[in-house]
């Protein structure tokens, strides 16, 4: 056991994963002599020499078609987008090629593709974004955004060992600003089960990444005031765990789904139409959404404030929601 | 304003038109050129008897033809052995690269049938063809796309130490896409030990090249990514497999990537439901001259490689082939209504 | 007044505004001389020369970003993607620059992207998309998917005359298969309004597109049968018709959602919520979700039919539904 | 394998590196060159004034400096003009060219203050600045994205009739990138006037050339689209101008656009808190030597053209624009939360 950051799980879990199999390897952009934009491979270079660790042109739609096919070709790679916003310009290899080869061919394409994403940062309109809706929407991809350490190692390494393309977003928001301890010993977060991140009767938190913290620090609050506000941490969002989320309505019986991304046609809205269609005659409240606004993630301080859920935000809309 | 000093150098096989010259072709001895010849005419025989069973409403979907292009892409496909490790990644117009590469008549029939026995499964059409067994990955349709792939396979052919070496095809169109750059770039940094053989063919879909590209060969483009670049007849088989045997050893010797653009010409539309009208019909009659199988054949029979015996042989043997093919692709089963949800994901 | 097909419906929407506003004009491949690979444009290059009416290099990503800089230099362009599905090529330049120009700079962007979209045509993985639910996704694009010939006409107008980028999915099923009479005198179907193409009081089916058709043919059969189901073309994707959803649902009081598209992520889970979350107390029944599989579009005919929604599968559906 | 020919040729002014020499530079009087010392000095004075206020954690998010390049910047901007139609589409290192265009040093420093003075309203950050009344368009992000709209906006020059013209910038990295490829394709075919700045700062972030192409001039691309390439000196404020004029009439004549490759160095980190270890010292060691601002003095100096005193009085009227625009933009009023949900769309 050792208490490390959220970044340093992503790094430990990227080292124990090169060191398992030498078939796994990094690329992107300054991934090498620079350790990365973020420093999650700072060493690596030295540890496992240039051909492992792989510092590429700046060129995304490159990057991940060429790992796409050193896949298909037996490597395991995993290429680093510098910031999540840029998988835009590789947009075509990842719902292209990466989604649709199995189905079509019967290749398998095992590779990770790890993208820093999210706001709260300061970042502006084009490092900010959390793109994960658009790949959830897309057959043949599978992916992943963890919350704490333990989830960013175990769901590291369960997208490395994965034979499918899984996107890996890991939130800068929660990069130096979350600790817990971590079992020495390998371990693995299973893509595709959730996990009940605080227990509670009265209603139900649904989120994952960086919301994950919020919900709770909401829930914390409301536990003041008597209420108990379960916290559902997705961790995968596709293959997302249907049914806990079931169990938990069924238990809770109001929901709020929160998510950093903005609202229109996000993720809130794959479960709520999952929860109105299965757990319909457990609902004692409609469903509640808070999320981002529908608007570009503004670059100053003071209006991206008002751009991102946070906890007031998520307080006044439970306490509606219990009220109801 | 700068002149800029030139051109690509045009290979020096490449004083094109001409006529197939009774020189020394690097990488080739007489025997191999029945065997060229076979794979094109059995090309175009599998070719027009695809055509005759779309007239006759029994293919689903649009038929995509290699028709005029035989040369460039057997000859392509012909220094490259799937046995070594080497990879094909084709384009609808390849299919004589496919069938260079080993693939059967079958395949290609049960594909363009969407049977059962095709190696998509029915899950993808027409010539998108995937062959594991002998390494040829099916393209998907959006052009250029192919070449980062190709590309990273052909990088972890390296990696794992071996000599292999990956092709792949592009269209005069499809050099305008992004990833044409982005691959070759990332290709020639890393050295990957692949080939990206330029088709051109005068024409994408309706758009004739001066609507494409302002530059003067497409193969100048090699020497914005530090790579040997060819401009080469397309319509040679002789040239074309020169030319790529030459890339071959470049790449077998760790040098990285060429980029080879071969000359030639689309003879039909851009499908079979394209009535082509947008070509001039002098330009088609141009080319109708420079037919890569007649000028081989031609060539053959006055060099006396072959005679009208084998000929007749040859063609015979070939349609029996193509017939056979068909007769089991029509007689096969279609694929079982349960797989359209089944493999999404890798086990 | 003249009986016209879904795709001459296009042709007139775009050959009227070409006449209308000399700013606006065509790109894309094969536009020109080939009239486009739908024939869309047939005629137009004779009738307004080749300034207008561009063949274009086959590069989505310049052909979506010159149409944003032409229109922000007081153009009006019209660009035309051979296949929605190539939209991918250029995504960046859509999500990106499209998008995002108007909030950060306060330069508008006032152009249309045409995209021949949906299946049931054996197109296969890549010719038969419906790929919306990304641009519904993203704040800044205006997405539309006409019905009918009526539709088609007044949106492509509405779309032309926006000062934002639209995103027009045109549904390559309905070109040639859909008549009906519209007027001769210019008239706009404006962007964010639904249409109730057929009244009903048991059931609501909320849908666009191809799916319309086929959920007017199931709403038919169970009239046969007694059940009087509406069906609500939203027409537009975003912005929608919020309130006419709500309208209908307070008074049908059961829900199905159709899509063409693929379920996970997709835009019913967004009408789930909406309705979820107002009209809770007007729900009878679990809301209910009918869309293609979760896969690729597969080419064979057989396996296509497994694929797509239906009649016959819209029809049990709903007959569930109306027996909750 | 064939030789490529040659590289593009180099431009003939661009035997790089070079001092600046007594020579008439095409486009340019005298008088332009106090002009050009200025909008250089000015750069550099504003972008240290930043870094102070970043230091004293005044800025929020990152600072990104042109230090090194002014002459490039500066030097490509002044043979344009924004009240002929001209337009400017720079990157984060152009803060010279968008002072040369007209934008005011109170824009710049509102626009870093994130204020509600600031072009994009507090919306964007950093120097991704708009300045419509200048005809100068933000960047956004993704490298190599402005390219398109850079071209489209030129192309629609042209369809409206004017003579007016876009540049835009690039650097060695981002011409990596698929949209560097399509955009210039595109505004070949179509002769859209535009030129292409290239910014070869020998590294990407920390990523030197060698891994980033493989060819020996970023210039040659140009030849694989057709159209004038030059390889010049970047520290040369009179040779980048005179190369830019060339590129401008090449475009107002209807001639097309222009692929200009200015050899420069960053000398600092990729934004300010990176600590640019991986840069060799010597590196940074020889550049310095070519600091485009000290050299262009002394040239100056050396020829008559300004004297000591005229200097001093340049430096403080910079000095003093410097301060009050920073006074301005510390005293001015921050963004009204109410606007991170408007102006989503146009109305
Ligand atoms: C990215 C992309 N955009 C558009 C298309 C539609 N399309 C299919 S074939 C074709 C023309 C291709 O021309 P070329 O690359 O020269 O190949 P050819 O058909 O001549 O062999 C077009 C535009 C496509 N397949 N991919
Ligand atoms: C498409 C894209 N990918 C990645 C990045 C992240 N990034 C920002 S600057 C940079 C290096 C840019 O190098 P270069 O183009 O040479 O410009 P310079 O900073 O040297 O002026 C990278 C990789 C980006 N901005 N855009
Ligand atoms: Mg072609
Ligand atoms: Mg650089």
């Amino acid at each position: 056991m050792a208490t490390i950051t959220y970044i340093q799980a992503i790094t430990d879990a990227l080292r124990e994963e090169m060191k398992r199999d030498k078939d796994v390897f990094i690329m992107g952009e300054d991934v090498g002599i620079y350790g990365g934009a973020f420093r999650v491979t700072q060493g690596f270079l030295e540890e496992f020499g240039e051909e492992r660790v792989v510092d590429t042109p700046l060129s995304e739609s490159a990057i991940i078609g060429a790992a796409a096919g050193a896949a298909m070709a037996g490597m395991r790679p995993v290429a680093e987008m510098q910031f999540a916003d840029f998988i835009t310009t590789g947009f075509n290899q990842v719902v292209n090629i990466c989604a649709k080869m199995h189905y079509r061919t019967g290749y398998a394409v095992p590779m990770t593709i790890r993208c820093p994403s999210g706001g709260n940062v300061h970042g502006g309109p084009f490092h900010s974004t959390n793109p994960e809706a658009w790949f959830v929407h897309t057959p043949g991809l599978k992916v992943v955004a963890p919350s704490t350490p333990y989830d960013a190692k175990g769901l590291l390494k369960a997208a490395i060992r994965d034979n499918n393309p899984v996107l890996y977003f890991e939130h800068k928001y929660l990069y130096r600003r979350i600790k817990e301890d971590v079992p020495d010993d390998d371990f693995i977060v299973p893509i595709g089960k959730g996990d009940i991140k605080r227990e509670g009767r009265d209603a139900t938190i649904i989120t994952y990444g960086a919301m994950v913290h919020t919900a709770l620090d909401a829930a914390e609050v409301l536990a003041g005031e008597g209420a108990e506000v379960e916290v559902l941490d997705l961790r995968s969002l596709q293959p997302y765990d249907k049914d806990l989320i079931i169990d938990s309505v069924k238990r809770c019986n109001r929901v709020m789904l929160l998510h950093e991304d903005v609202q229109t046609g996000g993720l809130a809205g794959e479960w709520a139409a999952h929860i109105s269609q299965h757990a319909f005659e457990f609902l004692e409240a409609p469903i509640v959404r808070v999320t981002s606004l529908d608007t570009p993630v503004p670059y100053a301080p003071v209006l991206e404030e008002v751009f991102l859920p946070n906890k007031e935000k998520v307080l006044t809309a439970l306490r509606e929601l219990l009220e109801y | 304003m700068p002149k800029n000093r030139t051109e690509t150098e045009v290979a020096e096989v490449a004083r094109y038109p001409h006529n197939i010259t009774n020189r020394k072709y690097e990488g080739l001895t007489e025997a191999d050129y029945p065997k060229l010849l076979y794979y094109m005419k059995l090309t175009r025989a599998s070719e027009n008897r695809i055509v005759k069973l779309y007239r006759q409403g029994k293919v689903v979907g649009g038929v995509y033809l290699g028709t005029g292009m035989e040369a460039t892409s057997v000859g392509s496909a012909y220094p490259l052995d799937h046995s070594k490790g080497d990879a094909l990644f084709p384009l609808i117009r390849d299919l004589g690269a496919m069938f260079t590469f080993g693939m059967s008549p079958r395949t290609y029939f049960c594909q363009y049938l969407n049977k059962a026995c095709s190696p998509t499964k029915g899950k993808d059409g027409n010539i998108h063809l995937t062959d594991p067994e002998h390494n040829i990955v099916g393209m998907i349709s959006h052009l250029s796309a192919m070449i980062p792939p190709a590309v990273g396979w052909a990088w972890a052919l390296k990696m794992r130490g071996t000599k292999g070496i990956a092709i792949n095809y592009i269209g005069n169109g499809g050099a305008q896409v992004g990833d044409f750059h982005e691959g070759l770039n990332f290709a020639a940094v890393i050295k990957a030990p692949f080939i990206l053989m330029l088709e051109n063919n005068q024409y994408a879909y309706s758009t004739p090249n001066e609507k494409q590209y302002a530059c003067k060969n497409l193969s100048d483009r090699a020497l914005g990514y530090g790579i040997p670049g060819y401009h080469i007849d397309g319509n040679n088989v002789l040239e074309v497999a020169e030319t790529v045997h030459k890339a071959v050893q470049h790449a077998r010797a760790g040098n990285g990537p060429s980029l080879i653009e071969a000359v030639t010409m689309r003879m039909r539309g851009h499908s079979e439901h394209d009535d082509h009208k947008y070509v001039p019909k002098e330009l088609l009659d141009e080319w109708s001259h420079r037919d890569p199988i007649e000028r081989f054949t031609a060539f053959l029979l006055e060099k006396g490689t072959v005679d009208e015996g084998a000929l007749q042989k040859m063609e015979q043997r070939i349609n029996g082939e193509v017939e056979e093919a068909m007769t089991f692709a029509e007689n096969a089963p279609g694929p079982d209504p349960a797989w359209a949800s089944q493999d999404v994901y890798a086990p």
